[in-house]
Parts: C-alpha cells; structure tokens; sequence
C-alpha cells in the first residue's frame, strides 16, 4: 500500500513539475494544482498510513488500536485551504495578465514570439 | 648601494624636464609674441585676486632665502613625528660650496635649457604620437566596452524575464539540494516499519490516479478535459484520504476541489480553451526530464518516510484531546485549539486572497466570448449554456445545503466537521446558484459586497483569542478548564463549548465571505466587459 | 500588558488590517490616520520588546496556553526583536509616503499593507516551523497584493512570476516540514533542536534533505543567486512605498536562514551540524556579485535599487555564512553580528533608493527615473543632495553606517582572500554605478541647444510625505552611523545569543511554562 | 575635543555658507574664511604644543566593540599638514570669491569646498586608521563633487567619475590594507601601530596589507601607473585645482606614506615599490608636462612628477630622505597653488588655456607675469626658491661627512 501512496506522490510531482513548467498560465495552474495534492499527500504520509482509525476519541474504531496520527491531518487541512486561496489568487491574476497584457502567455508574449 | 644613483640621476633628468617645461610656461605664457585670437582682451585682475597669489610668492622667496629662520621649525617638527624618532642632522643652508647637488642644478638648469631650445622636433614627434597611450582612453574603453557591456551581457543572459526560466532555476536548486541531502544518508531508503498489505480496490484507485494525472498532464492543451481530469484526480486523493482515517482531509479535500474546480472553470470561461504548442521538443525533453527527477524523488521520500516508524509528538494530542481541548475530533481540537494559531494565520491568507482578488478584478474588462465565440487568434471559446433542470435543482438544494454546512460548523468539534468545511459548503451552495443560474439571477439574491463577513469573522476569531487575557491567560486560551473561575462555575461545559465555537465560527465567516467575494467579483468582471451579453448567459425560469 | 508583549507586534496589526477593513468606507485621510497611528503604535510596541529581550531574556509566549512542543510558541529574543523593530521602521515611514496618493490607486493597500507587517512580524517571532509556513503565506499573500497595487502590464507580469514562484516555493516548504516531521518528530523548532542531535541514523537522510529543502525555499525568498531573477522586475515595477516595504522582505529569507542555521543546523546538531554550510558562502558571493553587475548594467533608478537589493542580501548572507564558516566562538559570532549591523541599513537604504526613483519619475515627465538626462527638476539641488546621501549609503562610502557594517563584515572575513576580493570589488563597482547614475540623473540637463521649450514639469501637490519619509529614512541611517557602538554592542550579544541556542531551547521546552 | 571641533567646523560651515550664499556672495566669501579661521583657531593650542614636541590625542568612543573610536591626534606632521590646508584654503577661499563669475553659485562651491576642508583635516588629524579612511573616502566624495562643479560639461562629469572611481578604488583597497594592519597589531590606533613596525615587518600579513595600503596611497597621489585622472580632474574650477590638486589632496597620499613610515618603511618590498613607482612617476610626470598645450595640463602633469619625487623620497626609507620628503612637502604645495592661481588669473583674463594661443601676456599684466614667473623659478628650481632647496636636499653629497650631509639620496639604496 505504502508503494501505491509513494508512486502517487511521485506521479503527482512529476506531472506538476512538467506543467507548471509550460509557457502558458492555464497549465501552470494546473501544474501548482497537482503539486499543491502531491504535497498534501505527501505531509499526510509523514503521519504514516492507517486504515480505519481516525482521530476521534470514543469512536467505535478507537477501541481497537492506535489511532492515526492526528496533527499531520491538522497540518494537511490548513495547507489544503492556503493552497485553495492561493490557487484562487493565481486563477485571478492569470485572468488579470490575459486582459492587461492580452494573451495567456506566462511572459506577456505574443505567441510566435515564444524562446526555445 | 648598487642603485645608489638611481635617484640622483632621476632627479637630475626630471629637473631638466621641469626646467623646460617652467621656461615654456614663462615664456609662451607672457612672450613669444602677441596672443593669437583670444576671446577676451586680458588685463591684470582684481587686486585682491592677485592677494593670494603674493603672499605664496613671498613665501616661497622666504622659504629659499632664508630657510633656516622661516621653515626649520615646522619642518622640525613635522619630520620628527614622522619618524617617530630622532632628526637626524640636515642642514638648509642656501650654500654648502661646491658640491654634487649644485652639479646637479646646473646640469638641470643648462639642460632645461637647451631642451626647450631644441622643442619643436619634440613637440612634432609627441603630436605623432599623440592619443595613442592615452590612459583616459584606456581606462575608459576598460569601463565602458569592458566592465559595463559586459555586466548588461552577464545580465541580460541571466535575467531574461522568462517565468520557465526561474521556475526551472528553482526547481533544479530544489532537486540538487533535496538530493544531496538524501543521497549523502549512511542508511538504506526502505525502512523497517511493516508493510500495509494491497487490496484490490485501492489498487485500482492509485492506477486511476496515476492514469488520470498523466492523462491530464499529456493532454494538457485540451484544458477543458485535462481539467476534468484533474478534478478526477482530486476525488481520488479524497478518497486517499476516507481510506487513511482522515475524514476530516476527505471532506475538505471534496469542497476544496469542487470550488477550485468551479474557479478553473469560471476562468476558463474567459481563457483560449486549448494551449498552442509553443515549447520546443529540447525544452519538452529538458522539462521532462526535470520532471522524472522531481518525481522519483518525491516518490522515494515520500517511501522512505512511510517505511519507517513513527515517532513524533502526536500521542500527547490523542491523550490531551478530551481533557484538555474538550473535543473528541482530534484533527479538529488541534485545529481550533491546540495550533489554533494556524488556523488564525490561515482564515487571514483567505480573507487577504479574496481582498486581493477584489481588487485585481476590480475595473478589469475581461475579453470574454464574443458572439461568434472565436477569439482574436481563431481560437474557440466555451458556448455552453445553463441547463434548466440544473438551474431549478440547484435552487432547491440550497437550503438543504446550508443545513447540512450548519450541523457540520455544529458538530465539528466532536465529530468530522467544523468551520471550514462548513464554510465552504455553504459557499458551494452558493456557487451552485452561480453556476446553475448565471451572474444577474445570483446578483440580485447575493449581497454586492461580503467584507463585512469576512472582517467580521477576523474580527471575532480575534476577540475569542483576546477573551482569554481578561482570565490572564496567553492568546487563545480555550476557556475549558477555567474551573477556579467563581462567577462562571456551574457554566463551564457550556463555556468550553462556547469559545471553541466562537473561534470555528468566525471561520465559517471568512471562509464563507471570502470565497463569495471572490465568485462575485468575477462575476461582475464579467458584466463590466459583457454588458449586452447578460442574456446569453443567463437562463430565464 | 508586559505578559503579552510577545504577540502584541502581530496582534496590533492584525487588529488594524481588520478595523480598517471593518472602516473601509471611512474618508481616506481618516483611514490614512488611523493606519499611520497603527503604525506609531508598532513602532513603540517593537520598541518596548527589544528594551525588554536586550538583556538576554527570552520571552516565549505560550499561544492556547498549551505546552512547548504540541502548541504553538511565540518566541522573542534579540534576533526577533530586531527584526522586528526593523520592519516597523521601515513600515512607518513607508507607509508615510504611500499617504501621497499610492493608497488611493487600488483598493484595500491600507488593510493589506497592515496584514502585511501582521505576516512579516509572525515570521520573525513565531518558534514553530509550521506556523512559520503560514505566516509566510499570509505575507506572501499580502505582498502579492501589494505587489499588484495600482495595476498596470508590467507590474502584472511581474506579479505573475512572483506568485507562481512562491507558490512553487510554499510546495518545497511543505515537502520540508513533512521530512522534519517525519525525521525529527516534532515542529517545534527548539524541540526540533533538541532532537536533531540524537537523530537516528535511519532518519538522518531525511533530516537532511528537508533541513536542505528549506534552505533552498529561504534563498528563493532571499533572492539568493540563481534565484534572485524574480527580485529586480518585482520591486522595480511595484508602486515605491511597495517596494520600499519589499527591502524587507527580502531579509525576511535571510532571517530564516539565520535562525535555522543557528537554532536548528547548529554546532549543537550533531550529525546535522553546518547542514548550510558549503552552499551558503559561494552562493552569497555569487549574490553579491550579481547584485553589483546588475546594478552595473541597469538603466533606471528604480532597477538599480533593486539589483542593490540582491546585492545587500548577498552581503548580508556573506557576513552569516561567516558564522557558519568560522571557528566556533569569535570569528563566526562576529560575522552574524556585522550581518546584524548590516541588515538595517542595507534595508533602509535601498528603501531609500525606490522611494527616491518615485520622486524622480513624478518630477521627471520625459525620462522619469531612467538614467538619461532630462530638465531640471523643481528643487533639483535638493533631490541631488538627497540622492547624493542616499548613494553614499547604498554604496557603503564613509562616513555612513554602510561603510561601518561593511567594515565589520571585512574584519570577520579576515584571512578570506576570496570574500575581501568579492566585497572590495562589489563595492567598486557599486561606487561606478552610482556614479554614473547620479552624474546623469542630476549632473546633465537634456542638450542645451534643442530649442525646444522644456516640458512642463509635475509637481505633486506636495513633497510634504515623500520628504518625511525620505528624511525619515536618512534619520534612521544616521541613527545607524552615529549610535554604531551601542548597535554593534547590541548585535554582538545576539550574535552570541544565536550561537549558544541551549538558553532558547531550555526557555522554549522548560517546564516552567507547563501549566497543565 | 577642539580637535574634533576643529574637524566638524568646516562640515558644519559648510551648510551655513550655503546659505548665506543665497544673501550675497560677499558674506558666502567673509562666512566660509570665517569657518576656515574658526579652525585654525581651535587647533591653536594643540597646535601650540605640537610645536613643543608634544602630541595631542583626544578620543571619543564609538564602536569599542570593534576598536573603532572618534580619536583625533595632532603632532608635527599633522601641524603641517593642518597649516597647509587652513593656510591655503583661506587663500582659496579668497581667491575663489573672484575668480567665479556671477552666474556660478558661489556657495555651491564654498561649501563643497568646506566639506573637503573638513575631510583633509580629518585625514591628517585621525589617530584612528578607520576613522582616518573615513575622512579619506570623504576627500573622494567631496573631490567628486568639486570636480564635478561645471555639472553641464561632459569633461567635467567625466574627470569627476573617473576620479572617483580611481580614487574609490584606492579607498577600498586602503580599507583592507588598514584592517589587515589592524589585524597585524592588535589595535587601529596610530600611536600602537607606529611603535610596532617591528612586529609589522614581521608579520606574514606584512606585504598583503603594505600592498593594499600603497595601493590607497598611489591612486590617491596619483602615482604611475593611475596618474591619469589627476589631469582630467583639471576639468574643476581652478580654486579647487590650486587647493586639491595641488596642495592638499593628492597630498594625501604622500602623507600616508609618511605618517606610516615607521611602521611600513625599511624593507626591501617598501624600497621597491615606493621607490620604484615614485622614480617612474617622476620622470613620466616630467616629460609628459612638457608637452602638455594646456597651462593647467602642464601644471598637473608636473604636479604628477613632484608628488613623484616625494614618493621617492621616502621610498628610500632613509631618515634623511624623509626629511628631505617633508620639506618638499610644504615647498610644493607653496609654489604649486601659487602656480595654479596664476594660471586661473591668466585663464580667467584671456578666456582660454591654451599656451599656444595665450602668448605675449607681460604686455597686458605685468604684476602677474611677475608672480607667476617666480613661482615657475620655484618649479623649476632655480636658486633662490624654495624648489630649489627641495632639489638640493634630494641629491647626493657622499663626499662630506655623515653627519652634516645635507641629502639623502645617497644613503642606502639596496
């Protein structure tokens, strides 16, 4: 299972580094999108992986065993919503960039004035 | 004493230069002639000009005259404090007789002499001459064409003003350093911890995943399903989430992604629907190349990570939940209590983002769809409309919406819940009225402006924190606990519940402010450059 | 009121951002009032903290009341509290010169620049490695909004590049924190130093990678060479009292460097010690050089001051990566404590710089703040002595307190060849450059014989504010200069504070706070 | 603390001139003499007992942590030196009320002119070596901004940069080479690092820090091979070229060289190089000013050879020969600032410099032809002026006796 997680991770950093790399604002937002659920995933994991143990006292699971850790959740919940502002923001100014700088292109360029 | 000559005869040849050149400024100066095409007619200055001048003259008759009675002193003195030590005997005299130092004058008297006599061969060799070993020149050409232009080269070769190119400078560092400090660790990357075991399900799930983030990521040009996907790939993350004991991940992941998928989808309302291919294939290889680095690395720390034990602070929140933050919801005590500072900073990035978006949207025309729904490049834009059935159902649901997000804001503290899924459950509601109805029907049922929402909610996460300095307690302090306290003694389970509440629901406002602002803005964004288009977007019921 | 002075500096802000925006419908000057008073109040406030962290108490502020390593702590000590009173500073007499119309240009600047000193001043006093991630996103998200204040194409795209950028640096913070979780256990910094001595072998590689990953998201925000390019559009597009502000921002990064480095990478971390060590120096020279080479090659003042930024965190990381380089005990307290002199002044006076290209592109309607000669300005001889001031500072000539720090940067690199080389130089070449910028901009009128008739010349209202804060600033580096010895006195006992971090363990994680 | 008095005078004056100079140029003129005789006036008694033998050093501190403090010393050297520039800076000073025509802002120039005044008596009053490049690198500022006084004339912002970067460039390396010094002795203090030049010599650091220190010294004195900016700084007003270029500032370097004698000198490094670039520089000084068709480039050019000589002087490292530097010292900066007016009456008479132009002149100015051609006897040594005692001193006298040889360049030169 840990395999399955860490090849997640992985696939979800590698997409993103490749996206937020392209030339124009959309796919650079979906690249910080990708990478904003790699990192998320992976802080979960430094909580370990448990299965049917959430951190709720007196649930009927929390009888049977150790509970999953609960602070990397916590930490996980605050950056989920950071990055949803901070998607937001990007959303917004690459909405801003396309009207004042009239295309979609991460530099303001024109298209066909694109470097190698 | 081999070089003991040097000097002397230096000075001598430097004194029959000066000799010349002293005779020339004598003589072209106030001789030679008659001043050739002056641009004034000279005359002798204003006395007190010539003031300063005199006494120098005089003092330097004095000085060679009589040197003994006029300078010795000063010089004395002076020459003393720079040896630091004791004169040693020297002597001014005008006249010592015949001796190699008046040799030496009259050599350089005689020859300064001659030499000017003998100028003008010299003059016309130095004017051949002349430009060639000028040190102005050198030192300008050195800084000018050397330093200068090449620190505009230097950088102008770094700072090219590409985004790809600072990203990918950042990343690199990321990976060079990461690496470093992973590859230079004494023991292997798999840990010892025991293995969870697969099954089929997840599986699937994870192969999903994967298939989904590199399917949307290989047809990135195609934004609308490579959005799509993503959004799948969002609700299997959720899922990740349910199956590892965080319902409280899964919950927010799910509103998070619907509103952030909602937004994409509202931007691209007003984006080209597809990327051109703009990038080189070297760049795609490089790019590609940087990405399968990034990822096997995240990969293998993310395996080394799950393959060890744990050991960390988190049993003290399990064991302190129920006593000390008086909630049964661990993730959710933690988050209103224990690091409630966080979630402090966290609802004011929120509130700051929607402020932000407010005024980067603010008098911005955004060139929308036009009628032939082609953009200047030919490029397609999105034509659909807003489908009746979900416009009616959307209605519906928002009461039943903002029920649910209350029971959640409510339970949260025990249960899987609080404020911020609340909120933005109660901001999807809404958005839903947004999507499903169109911008004029939503506005003129939404308030124009949500900043008082938003302040409000700071306003009370702030004083809940700041109530507990009246019990001197540091900032948010939960009141739970507060036993001692004689005036409010029978109140307290009621309290504990009040102040943790308070907190969760200035959250709910923020979030719920900010997100509407948000939506709203773009909204009006839109009319602002689409005045006369209300009706193509807008489903009347 | 003494109790809470520790959260009194993110508080009071906080409280500002959020009356004003409760107020936003107020008249501007009131609201301008009311943020300037906010701004007074801080400065007193940071005042207050450093009279009270000078002699070597450690205040640490138990947030929630909850025990060191679980709950959150604040923690002021001298480091914090200079950094702080630095901020409020510079915010002060920023925020006076955006009261001449920068405020009005865009909405809110007046709620977001006060989230903005909020943010700054969490990152400085926060002692928890998560909390300090979302205190750097709250001043990110403020600086973003600054930033884009006003508008405009070129601003726009700059803004675009900061975000993203930062936005990919957040992701590595997070990856960072996970691997010191997931190593070391805990996000409490003192804790976190507690344990990095005795980490198991097993985690050490993890440890590493994330102590490394946090330094590359710190020299991202320190604009350390090779990723300093986001620095010059950025502040040179932004609105002056923006950039103005900005000069701190950068250091922000250093700081973080700096406390890592000691608190956490310290001598006392065992297998983890000097973890910046060999990147650090060569990487700050690098900076520094750059600095000065784009400082050489830019064409407007507003650029110049920029690439002065890159060039004062190069210094500024020179003279810490000194203390992480030297023996332990002098050399390296020395070089922290001439960077801690250093940084001040570097900030101010490239604050200084960006507020005077403002005044020149108001005054200067033909060439506004490029360096090419134009007609005299209104009161050309007072901006020129102004600028001349400010290039003396910003270059680090005697007799001003550039010249002190750099002084004391140099006496710590002793026997360095390769670090005397790259300051000497550097410095040189900053001398030339603002030479020429200073000769063209006040020196040269646009040529004589164009008979063309000058153009009309705008001037604001008033130079009332922008005369304020500029001499404000200048005050501030006089103070520098003339009060060096008790500065350096004070920057020492840091220094050394920084270099023994058991007394901010020991305050952090003793019982004695433990109410529960 | 008259001494630090004294020095922050003229930085104080300065402003106040300015002002002034918006009422009338004639109290801009009584105000700046005024702040110039305030100084001379509040060295009077240090100066007093400098001439008793004695040494004032008085101290105020600073930076102790870093062994930095407001220290201020005056003994003979630095009588001289504080004669030479309050002496002829008041001439300057009066000179300069005429020479200026009505449309140039006299109080621009009286207060630049002031803040030099302040830094050079730093420089030659500090006991502190920091504090003494503080005011070094005010020199090079203030410097820059005379030169740069004509601010429209492209030659003039030229020389001015140029100027300042070489001199700047100097500073620096003066900066290092005074902490590397430091470094060496223990303290920055003059008086410790005079007594130590045993252990300086001595010292691995030795040739790094005597390196650097003449780098500040050459650039500064306008020694071979940065000689070149001294004549484009002519491009100033000719007040500031009569009072800086010839008198004080480029003075400073040379008293640099003399007030580190004792600690730097008498190695075979020190022999060489100050010996070495001081003799190069002599001679090119000396051929290039004859070739020079500008009065102001001929004086520059000679000013060059004569700062030259100096530096030889006291490369040799002989006690005599440094006495011999010393009294070259004062005769230069006599004859040279006296040369200097000349030549800006005479400019400032016909409208140009030009020596191939401007000829025949005894016929219209005959009391200046006069003054002008002693001070040029000076210059060229001829007896009867005190250039002429400079020459005598530097030449050798094997023959007679130790004891009453009156020259120095005979002794010791490896």
């Amino acid at each position: 299972m840990e395999a399955l997680i860490a090849l997640a991770i992985g696939v979800l950093t590698g997409c993103g580094v490749y996206l937020v790399l392209r030339a124009h604002t959309f796919p650079v937002v979906l690249g910080l999108t990708l990478l904003s659920y790699a990192v998320n995933l992976f802080l979960f994991a430094t909580g370990r992986l448990v299965i049917g143990q959430p951190p709720v006292i007196g649930s009927a699971a929390a009888a049977l065993g150790q509970l999953a850790d609960p602070l990397p959740q916590a930490l996980v919940l605050t950056a989920i919503v950071i990055g949803f502002a901070m998607t937001a923001f990007v959303i917004m100014l690459s909405l801003r960039a396309r009207a004042e700088l009239g295309n979609d292109h991460v530099d303001g360029r024109q298209e066909g004035g694109t470097q190698s | 004493m081999r070089f003991g000559w040097l000097l002397p005869v230096a000075v001598t040849v430097a004194g029959v230069f000066a000799v010349a050149y002293s005779l020339r400024f004598i003589h072209d100066v106030f001789f030679n002639g008659e001043p050739i095409d002056l641009p004034r007619t000279p005359h002798e200055p204003p006395r007190w000009m010539k003031v300063p001048v005199e006494i120098l003259v005089v003092l330097c008759l004095l000085v060679g005259i009589f040197p003994a009675q006029t300078v010795e002193p000063l010089l004395a003195v002076a020459a003393t404090a720079v040896l630091q030590g004791p004169l040693p005997e020297h002597d001014l005299a005008l006249w010592h007789g015949v001796s190699p130092a008046l040799w030496m004058s009259v050599i350089a008297l005689a020859g300064g002499v001659l030499l000017y006599l003998g100028r003008r061969p010299l003059y016309a060799l130095h004017d051949r001459l002349e430009g060639r070993l000028d040190a102005r020149a050198i030192f300008e050409r050195v800084l000018e064409n050397g330093v200068l232009r090449w620190a505009r080269r230097f950088t102008a070769a770094f700072d090219t003003g590409s985004l790809q190119r600072q990203a990918a400078l950042f990343i690199v560092s990321a990976l060079v350093l990461g690496g470093s400090g992973l590859l230079l660790a004494p023991a292997p990357l798999t840990g010892t911890r025991p293995l969870l075991p697969v099954d089929g399900v997840s599986l699937m799930a994870a192969l999903a995943l994967v298939f989904a983030t590199l399917a949307a990521t290989a047809l990135h040009r195609q934004r609308l399903t490579a959005l799509i996907l993503i959004g799948a790939v969002g609700l299997v993350v959720a899922l990740v989430f349910v199956k590892f004991s965080a319902p409280d991940l899964a919950l927010t992941q799910l509103s998070v992604e619907v509103v952030t998928i909602v937004l994409l989808l509202l931007a691209l309302y007003f984006l080209p629907q597809t990327t051109p291919a703009e990038t080189s294939e070297s760049r795609r290889w490089r790019d590609g190349a940087m990405a399968l680095v990034a990822g096997s690395g995240a990969a293998a720390l993310a395996w080394a990570v799950l393959t060890r034990p744990v050991d960390s602070i988190a049993a003290w929140f399990l064991a302190n939940s129920v006593t000390g933050g008086g909630g049964r919801n661990v993730v959710n005590v933690i988050l209103v209590d224990f690091r409630g500072f966080d979630t402090f900073g966290e609802i004011t990035v929120l509130a700051i983002a929607a402020l932000g978006i407010f005024a980067l949207l603010e008098h911005l025309h955004l060139p929308g769809p036009t009628r032939d729904f082609h953009d200047p490049l030919r490029r397609a834009w999105d034509a659909d409309l807003h489908p009746v059935i979900m416009a009616t159902f959307a209605r519906l649901l928002l009461p039943l919406a903002l029920l649910v997000s209350a029971f959640i804001l409510l339970r949260g503290h025990n249960l899987p819940g609080g404020g911020f899924i609340a909120g933005l459950i109660t901001a999807i509601a809404l958005i839903m009225q947004y999507l499903a109805n169109g911008v004029a029907w939503t506005h003129a049922r939404l308030p124009a402006q949500t900043h008082p929402l938003i302040a409000g909610g700071l306003l009370l996460a702030l004083l809940t924190g700041a109530a507990s300095w009246f019990f001197g307690r540091p900032f948010l302090t939960s009141a739970f606990g507060h036993v001692n306290l004689p005036w409010i003694g029978q109140w307290i389970g009621e309290f504990e519940l009040a102040s943790a509440m308070a907190f969760d629901l200035g959250v709910y406002c923020v979030v719920v402010g900010a997100t509407l602002l948000i939506l709203i803005n773009l909204g009006l964004a839109h009319h602002a450059s689409h005045p006369g288009d209300a009706a193509a977007t807008e489903v009347k019921v | 009121m003494n109790a809470h002075l520790a959260i009194a500096p993110i508080l009071v802000p906080f409280l500002a951002g959020v009356l004003l925006l409760t107020l936003r419908d107020l008249p501007m000057p009131l609201r301008r009032w009311l943020a300037l008073f906010a701004a007074l109040a801080q400065v007193g406030i940071a005042i207050m903290l450093l009279a009270a962290v000078a002699g070597g108490e450690i205040l640490v502020y138990r947030l929630g009341d909850w025990p060191a390593p679980w709950g959150i702590v604040l923690v002021a000590d001298r480091l914090a509290a200079w950094m702080v009173l630095i901020t409020t500073l510079l915010a002060l007499f920023a925020l006076i010169h955006a009261s001449d119309g920068t405020d009005r240009k865009g909405r809110h600047f007046h709620v977001v620049f006060q989230m903005q000193l909020f943010g700054l001043a969490g990152a400085f006093l926060t002692g928890d490695l998560f909390n300090l991630f979302v205190f750097f996103e709250i001043l990110l998200i403020a600086s973003y909004g600054l930033m884009l204040h006003g508008g405009g194409a070129a601003r726009t795209r700059a803004g675009l590049h900061y975000v993203v950028l930062n936005l990919l640096g957040s992701t590595v913070f997070l990856f960072a924190a996970g691997l010191i979780y997931a190593s070391l256990g805990s996000l409490n910094l003192a804790d976190i130093a507690a344990k990095a001595a005795g980490v198991a072998p097993e985690n050490l590689g993890l440890a590493r990678a994330g102590g490394l990953l946090l330094l590359a998201v710190f020299a991202l925000k320190a604009a350390l060479l090779p990723l300093h390019l986001w620095l010059p559009a950025a502040y040179a597009g932004t609105a002056a009292p923006v950039a103005a502000l900005f000069a701190i921002m950068s250091k922000v990064g250093a700081y973080a460097i700096l406390r890592t480095a000691t608190l956490v990478f310290g001598d006392g971390a065992g297998s983890l010690a000097r973890l910046f060590e060999p990147w650090l120096l060569p990487a700050a020279l690098a900076t520094l050089a750059a600095g000065m080479l784009g400082a050489l090659a830019a064409t407007s003042l507003g650029r110049l001051a920029a690439w002065l930024v890159v060039a004062s965190v190069g210094t500024l990381l020179i003279a810490f990566a000194l203390g992480q380089q030297g023996a332990v005990g002098t050399a390296g307290t020395a070089g922290i404590a001439a960077g801690l002199y250093y940084l001040p002044h570097g900030t101010f006076a490239t604050a200084l710089l960006f507020l005077l290209a403002e005044a020149l592109r108001r005054r200067r309607p033909a060439s506004a703040d490029s360096l090419a000669p134009d007609a005299d300005m209104p009161r050309h001889a007072l901006w020129g002595g102004l600028f001349f001031v400010a290039a003396v500072a910003a270059t680090g000539l005697p007799p001003l307190s550039g010249f002190v720090g750099k002084f004391l940067i140099l006496k710590a690199a002793a026997e360095q060849p390769w670090v005397w080389a790259v300051i000497l130089v550097s410095a040189l070449a900053g001398v030339i450059a603002l030479a020429r910028a200073g000769t063209r901009l006040f020196f040269s009128a646009r040529s004589a014989d164009s008979a063309a008739p000058p153009l009309p010349v705008y001037e604001p209202h008033s130079a009332a504010r922008e005369l304020v804060a500029i001499g404000g600033l200048l005050l501030l580096i006089f103070a520098l200069t003339i009060g060096a010895g008790a500065v350096v006195d004070f920057t020492r006992a840091t220094a050394l504070q920084l270099a023994d971090p058991a007394a901010y363990i020991a305050a952090v994680l003793g019982l004695e706070g433990v109410k529960r | 603390m008259d001494l630090l008095l004294a020095v922050l005078t003229p930085f104080l004056g300065a402003g106040l001139v300015a002002l002034a100079a918006r009422r009338s140029r004639a109290l801009a003129a009584w105000g700046a003499g005024a702040v110039a005789a305030l100084a001379l006036l509040l060295l009077l008694p240090a100066m007093a007992a400098s001439f008793g033998g004695a040494t004032t050093i008085q101290r105020l501190p600073w930076i102790p942590a870093a062994g930095l403090d407001l220290a201020f010393r005056l003994d003979g050297l630095g009588l001289l030196f504080a004669l030479l520039i309050l002496g002829i800076g008041l001439l300057v000073i009066l000179y300069a009320h005429y020479y200026l025509s009505l449309e140039d802002s006299l109080g621009r120039l009286y207060a630049y002119l002031l803040l030099f005044m302040g830094s050079m008596l730093g420089v030659v009053l500090s006991e502190n070596l920091i504090q003494l490049l503080v005011f070094w690198e005010l020199t090079s500022l203030s410097s820059f901004l005379l030169i740069a006084y004509w601010r429209r004339r492209e030659a003039a912002r030229r020389g001015a940069r140029m100027a300042l970067a070489i001199t700047g460039a100097g500073g620096l390396a003066l900066l290092g080479g005074f902490i590397l010094l430091g470094e060496i002795v223990g303290s920055y203090d003059l008086s410790v690092v005079l007594a130590s030049g045993d252990a300086v010599r001595a010292h691995p650091l030795y040739l790094p820090a005597l390196l650097l220190i003449l780098l500040g010294a050459f650039t500064k004195s306008a020694q071979f091979p940065f000689h070149f900016w001294l004549p484009h700084a002519m491009a100033a007003p000719t007040p500031v070229s009569a009072y800086l270029h010839s008198a004080t500032m480029v003075k400073a370097g040379v008293f640099l060289l003399a007030r580190l004698f004792p600690a730097l000198s008498g190695t075979a490094e020190w022999t060489w190089l100050v010996g070495g670039v001081g003799l190069a520089t002599l001679l090119i000084g000396a051929v290039i000013a004859l070739f020079k068709h500008d009065l102001k480039g001929l004086l520059a050019y000679s000013t060059i050879s004569h700062l030259g000589l100096i530096t030889a002087l006291f490369g040799i490292g002989t006690p005599l020969a440094a006495v011999a530097g010393v009294f070259h010292i004062i005769n230069h900066a006599i004859f040279k600032a006296g040369l200097f007016m000349a030549a800006g009456i005479i400019d400032h008479e016909c409208g140009t410099r030009d020596m191939r132009r401007i000829n025949g002149l005894w016929k219209y100015m005959p009391h200046t032809a006069t003054l002008a051609m002693v001070a040029a006897a000076a210059m060229a040594g001829v007896p009867l002026a005190n250039g002429f005692l400079s020459r005598k001193s530097s030449s050798p006298k094997p023959s007679r006796p130790e004891g009453r040889c009156a020259s120095a360049g005979c002794c010791r030169w490896p």
